[in-house]
């Protein structure tokens, strides 16, 4: 989970690493009332959940109060990567003579830490690890290591940290590592660490991502306002319903609702629709062993889906039983109702009893199940794709 | 023979008086697993599914001879359980819990490595030797004992994938879970290893996804192999995922994108398969 | 540096171990109160800094405020291996089923920390060890290792703890075994760990020493009122002195004043004067490259000693230096003056100067150094030893 | 030849460029010890006695070729100046601080046995063989170059040694100072054995004192030897120490009393001394 720049710098107050003084404000009203009460120049800076603000004008510099509101009333009405800007972040303005890169992430395929630091910062520095890997200084640790001050000379030293703040420049580097692994953290970056013209170090700017499932056990983030988010991202409202009722859901520009059971079929099955010429309408995934519940409400978001004109269900049980399936979209045709038409696929584990509740539920209510085709392990899910695509081109004619 | 599990493998199961471990204790009795015990701390002397539960896994060890455990455990506790395993001599272990701490994840790994133990997940359906041996959450309708090896990051097409094979005649040798979570026990790159030294199994199914960098890793190993590799990649279609910050593009540079993850492999030797169906067809023309 | 039993409670709850309610008091009317207020049988735990209290009667056990203020009005009176009773612990009495015993120190022989439990806790823990060592568990562990709770279980399963404890015992030794590492600890003793007839387990005694060395590292044991202190053992009051001025120091009871350049001839020069049958009057010791100034003070709390009849005065100058040494010999000839007659030797490290510096005082002031029998390295260090006795006798004859 | 330094080691000081630092290493230059540098992290660039001065001990090796260090650095800095040492491929280390954190100490002592260094202190006067090199801070004016080695826990006990060994024209072959603190970087046994393989050295004269454990365990390693070894033990008449707790008794037995070292180290063929000047009478009826 990404955190904003100012929650960043938090965790960097708290780990030792010197931030410039800050100030978060909501409103020009406030940003011109915030700097009206310091007595030296700014930068403004919009706090978002992605990259190029800089690019996207959301950093601004001002001399006085009514600069910064001028700024403020700009920057509240930007939208960085369709993300709305809800607060400002205020700091004296740093006069830079150099600016380094510091950051530590994980390498996954060889299980390890990297500190990655460079002479060069900026929003450029991934130009200059693929132009110049020789001004990139890389060291791998094993996420026991603990990361020492000599090293961490060392490495300053390569990346041109001047004589006398070698020391602080390590010190820094030291406490950034120790913050990455006290907070669980799959990257921390300082970037731009500047050094400014009195030869001070200072984080400019964090960018910090932590470990959602790790959120549990640090206490003093949720004292921070810093809670388990999802990534980054900006939500439609269907997107929001479905976060609310915890089902992972990503609107898609086709029209072919799809009902997977299981991640890895949730992706493999948009791959299959396009192969067989349809075009899904969004992504889902169940989560493990989903309740009827969960199920249901799976159902009424693509029900309810204006673009949605058919769904393509499929089911293979292995946490989660079919039986459970079955009751949550019997659940669902009951208290909801189907307004399209569906294909889908039943099997796995409790298949049997499964397919023994659909049975039931028709013999009740014999119009209950008349817009789903269903299938079971007899039929390849190709098939049931391109029934999909039959399907909603169909409606497509109508 | 099969890879890493068979009808001779002694299991335990961590957490086996939880309400998942019960479940599924049952489960893989019922397939034949030979399953000898459980361990939670506390409550040892107990029984589940009239099999013993000890205090640690060294006890449970020490009485019934467990050489592989699965893991039923709430994710925080996965890792210690881990490293207990490990470290009480268990050479194989499936963690199915999903959620568990990278940092985590990336101990067990060390400790796994340095006790040369292999493990399977977190977040894994399982391994399964059909006929012999069912460890984890699979569904077993899907298989049939066989001359195909399977290994996937994902559950649900290892379903699939067994499904194609169970009715195209070919089964399968031994279907291998990695996990679904970002930072898992064990690689493409062991398992294919495996695979590759066994001798019921003729081809292996490769099956990736979006993200990471395991099938890119793959591409080392597959060169080196005799036995055919077939690749299914999901997530051609979806959006490319975001890269984390400049430090993660530094490090896994243009990697993660499902196309260039199919056209490694492909370039590597693998076999690239669009949809399941694609599989039984290769194998037919590979002559398995 | 060894705490209070009510200090190593502090430390345990912060550490999360389970510890009875315990209240500090000062006077038998404030145990009065104390206990008035609580609706309980007490203990009244007499805290000092030394073992055997149970013995020499420094806990009671009292049912109500009357009883309590009795029982603390002998408490306060006591003296417990010479130490004075100052406070006293008011703790709920504790309804005993079993004590165990859980210990963590470091073993030097083999650079190790080691975890030590039994399930016969209390204070014959070292008589179990001898009789039967096998109800004794012990693991060692490399200073960096974690202790994980599997261990712990298995630990705890051996001293006996029931299934149904097992858990929150391990739990216990975890976090007693964290503490160890977290507040560089020498030593932390739970004796006895009590599993109460309510089936908890709680710490309820206390014991532990911390490193005075790192104690500047660990800010949170001021916060609590621990300060760096010296270990066990009351004070004559010229040790309190010499304490105070930073000067190693310990009375005996000889007649030989000890002057020593050194721990290890401070400790030596003991055994030497014993062998050529004499006594020496204290222990002491210099410090490394102690001061001018520091030498003065260490020779005025001879000189100012009535026991000491003669000094004996030794210095080979190593980090220490020969020429600041004689300053301060000639600082406290010159200021304070000598009363009795001294025998010494000096060499090493900037000899030549010091012997300078006694020759120029020579010269300023002929009988300043008349007191005193100088030797350099052409004397062996028994030649001297020999002489300071001779001279005592001769003082004793007088 | 000599043990761990001769004159032909290339020493660096870390810490040079601090008050100790520099007035020692004027005092080991005036003694002939090759000095090759110093290092003080920041001050690289610098010169201290004509020595240049680097940031890191890896770029001071580099450039000197130092295989020796002296460190001259506050208590709390030793822990991670010693680690930096070994790491960076130094084989003997000198710690001549005192008050170093015992925790501190259990680590360097790790670090220094997975790294094959050999670490003396802390709190130690240092060591030297006479004529060829001086490292630390012991008086010249007591050594000459002989055919006795020194081992002791206490510098001032090494300078009385020392003096009485020029003094009776035996002199040292090498004078090796453990340290005072309570855990040491090196035990009697590791240097104990050094000598045994030094042919330079004819006898050892092992000086130990009250409290501790590092006598007792040298009784394992004397009757291996072929070297005759000299005993000498302070304390005697001290009154005994205080155990540390039932955990420190239960750990150390009955180990630390003056009288029971000397009487075990006599038992295990030692020669044991009451004063300096049994140490030559001993030397001589053993013809050494």
């Amino acid at each position: 989970m990404r955190l904003y720049e100012f929650e960043g710098k938090q965790l960097f107050r708290k780990s030792n690493i010197p931030v410039p003084e800050g100030h978060l404000v909501s409103s020009p009203a406030e940003a011109y009332n915030t700097v009206a009460s310091l007595k030296h120049a700014v930068a403004l800076k919009a706090q978002v959940l992605t990259g190029g603000r800089g690019k996207a004008g959301g950093v601004k510099l001002a001399d006085g109060p009514n600069e910064a509101k001028t700024h403020a009333e700009q920057l509240f009405k930007l939208k960085i990567k369709g993300f709305p800007v809800e607060r400002v972040l205020i700091e004296p303005k740093l006069d830079i003579k150099q600016e380094f890169y510091v950051g530590v992430t994980i390498d996954r395929a060889n299980y390890k830490l990297v500190l990655i630091a460079s002479g060069e910062g900026g929003v450029d520095i991934e130009e200059t690890a693929e132009k110049h890997p020789e001004k990139i200084v890389r060291k791998s640790f094993s996420v026991e290591d603990e990361l020492f001050t000599f090293d961490a000379v060392d490495i300053a030293k390569k990346i041109g940290v001047p004589g006398a703040l070698l020391r602080k420049a390590a010190g820094i580097i030291v406490n950034l590592y120790k913050m990455f692994k006290v907070y669980d953290a799959k990257l921390v970056e300082i970037n731009p660490l500047v050094l400014t013209a009195g030869d001070e170090l200072i984080a400019a700017d964090s960018r910090v991502s932590l470990d959602d499932d790790a959120v549990f056990r640090h206490a003093d983030l949720k004292e921070m306002g810093i809670e388990k988010r999802h990534e980054e991202g900006e939500m439609t409202e269907r997107e929001k319903r479905a976060t609310e009722w915890g089902i992972p859901y990503l609107d898609l520009d086709g029209d072919i609702g799809m009902f997977p059971g299981g991640a890895g079929f949730g992706i493999m099955g948009n791959d299959f629709i396009h192969y067989y010429g349809g075009k899904p309408a969004n992504f889902m995934d169940s989560g493990g062993g989903p309740s009827p519940e969960r199920i249901a409400k799976m159902l009424v978001l693509l029900d309810e889906n204006p673009n949605v004109k058919t769904i393509f269900g499929a089911r293979f049980g292995g946490i989660s039983r079919c039986d459970d399936f079955a009751k949550g979209v019997i659940m669902f045709l009951k208290e909801h109702g189907l307004s399209k038409p569906m294909v889908m696929r039943m099997t796995g584990n409790m298949w049997r009893e499964g397919v023994r509740l659909f049975e039931e539920a028709k013999k009740e209510d014999p119009s209950l199940m008349e817009k789903v085709e269903f299938h079971g392990i007899e039929t390849p899910i190709e098939e049931i794709s391109k029934r999909a695509v039959e399907l909603a081109r169909q409606q497509g004619v109508k | 023979m099969a890879i890493l599990v068979d009808k001779n493998s002694k299991v335990m199961v961590q957490g086996i008086t939880g309400g998942a471990g019960k479940f599924h204790t049952e489960r893989m009795l019922d397939y034949g697993t030979n399953i000898v015990g459980g361990v939670t701390p506390g409550k040892g002397g107990q029984a589940v599914c009239d099999r013993p539960v000890f205090d640690t896994v060294a006890e449970c060890i020490e009485h019934t001879g467990a050489d592989v455990s699965v893991v039923f455990l709430p994710a925080a506790a996965v890792k210690e359980a881990a490293i207990e395993a490990v470290r009480a001599g268990i050479k194989f272990l499936v963690v199915v819990p999903e959620h568990i701490p990278i940092h985590d994840m990336l101990r067990v790994r060390e400790e796994a490595v340095k006790y040369k133990a292999a493990v399977i997940g977190g977040n894994t359906a399982g391994i399964i030797t059909p006929g012999e041996a069912n460890l984890g959450i699979m569904p077993d309708i899907a298989f049939a004992p066989g001359r195909v090896g399977t290994v996937s990051r994902s559950g649900s097409i290892t379903y699939y994938v067994a499904d194609t094979l169970s009715r195209t005649g070919y089964g399968e040798s031994t279907c291998v879970g990695l996990g679904g979570d970002p930072v898992l026990g064990s690689t493409f790159n062991e398992i294919l290893w495996m695979f590759e030294e066994d001798d019921k199994t003729k081809a292996v199914v490769l099956c990736g996804e979006i993200g990471g960098v395991y099938e890119e890793k793959a591409t080392e190993i597959i060169p080196k192999m005799k036995t055919p590799v077939l690749a299914i990649i999901g997530g051609i279609f979806a959006p490319p995922g975001k890269r984390m910050g400049h430090a993660g593009a530094i490090v896994e540079g243009k990697m993660g994108t499902a196309k260039e993850k199919l056209d490694m492999l492909a370039d590597s030797g693998a076999h690239p398969c669009k949809t399941f169906k694609d599989i039984p067809e290769i194998l037919k023309k590979l002559g398995v």
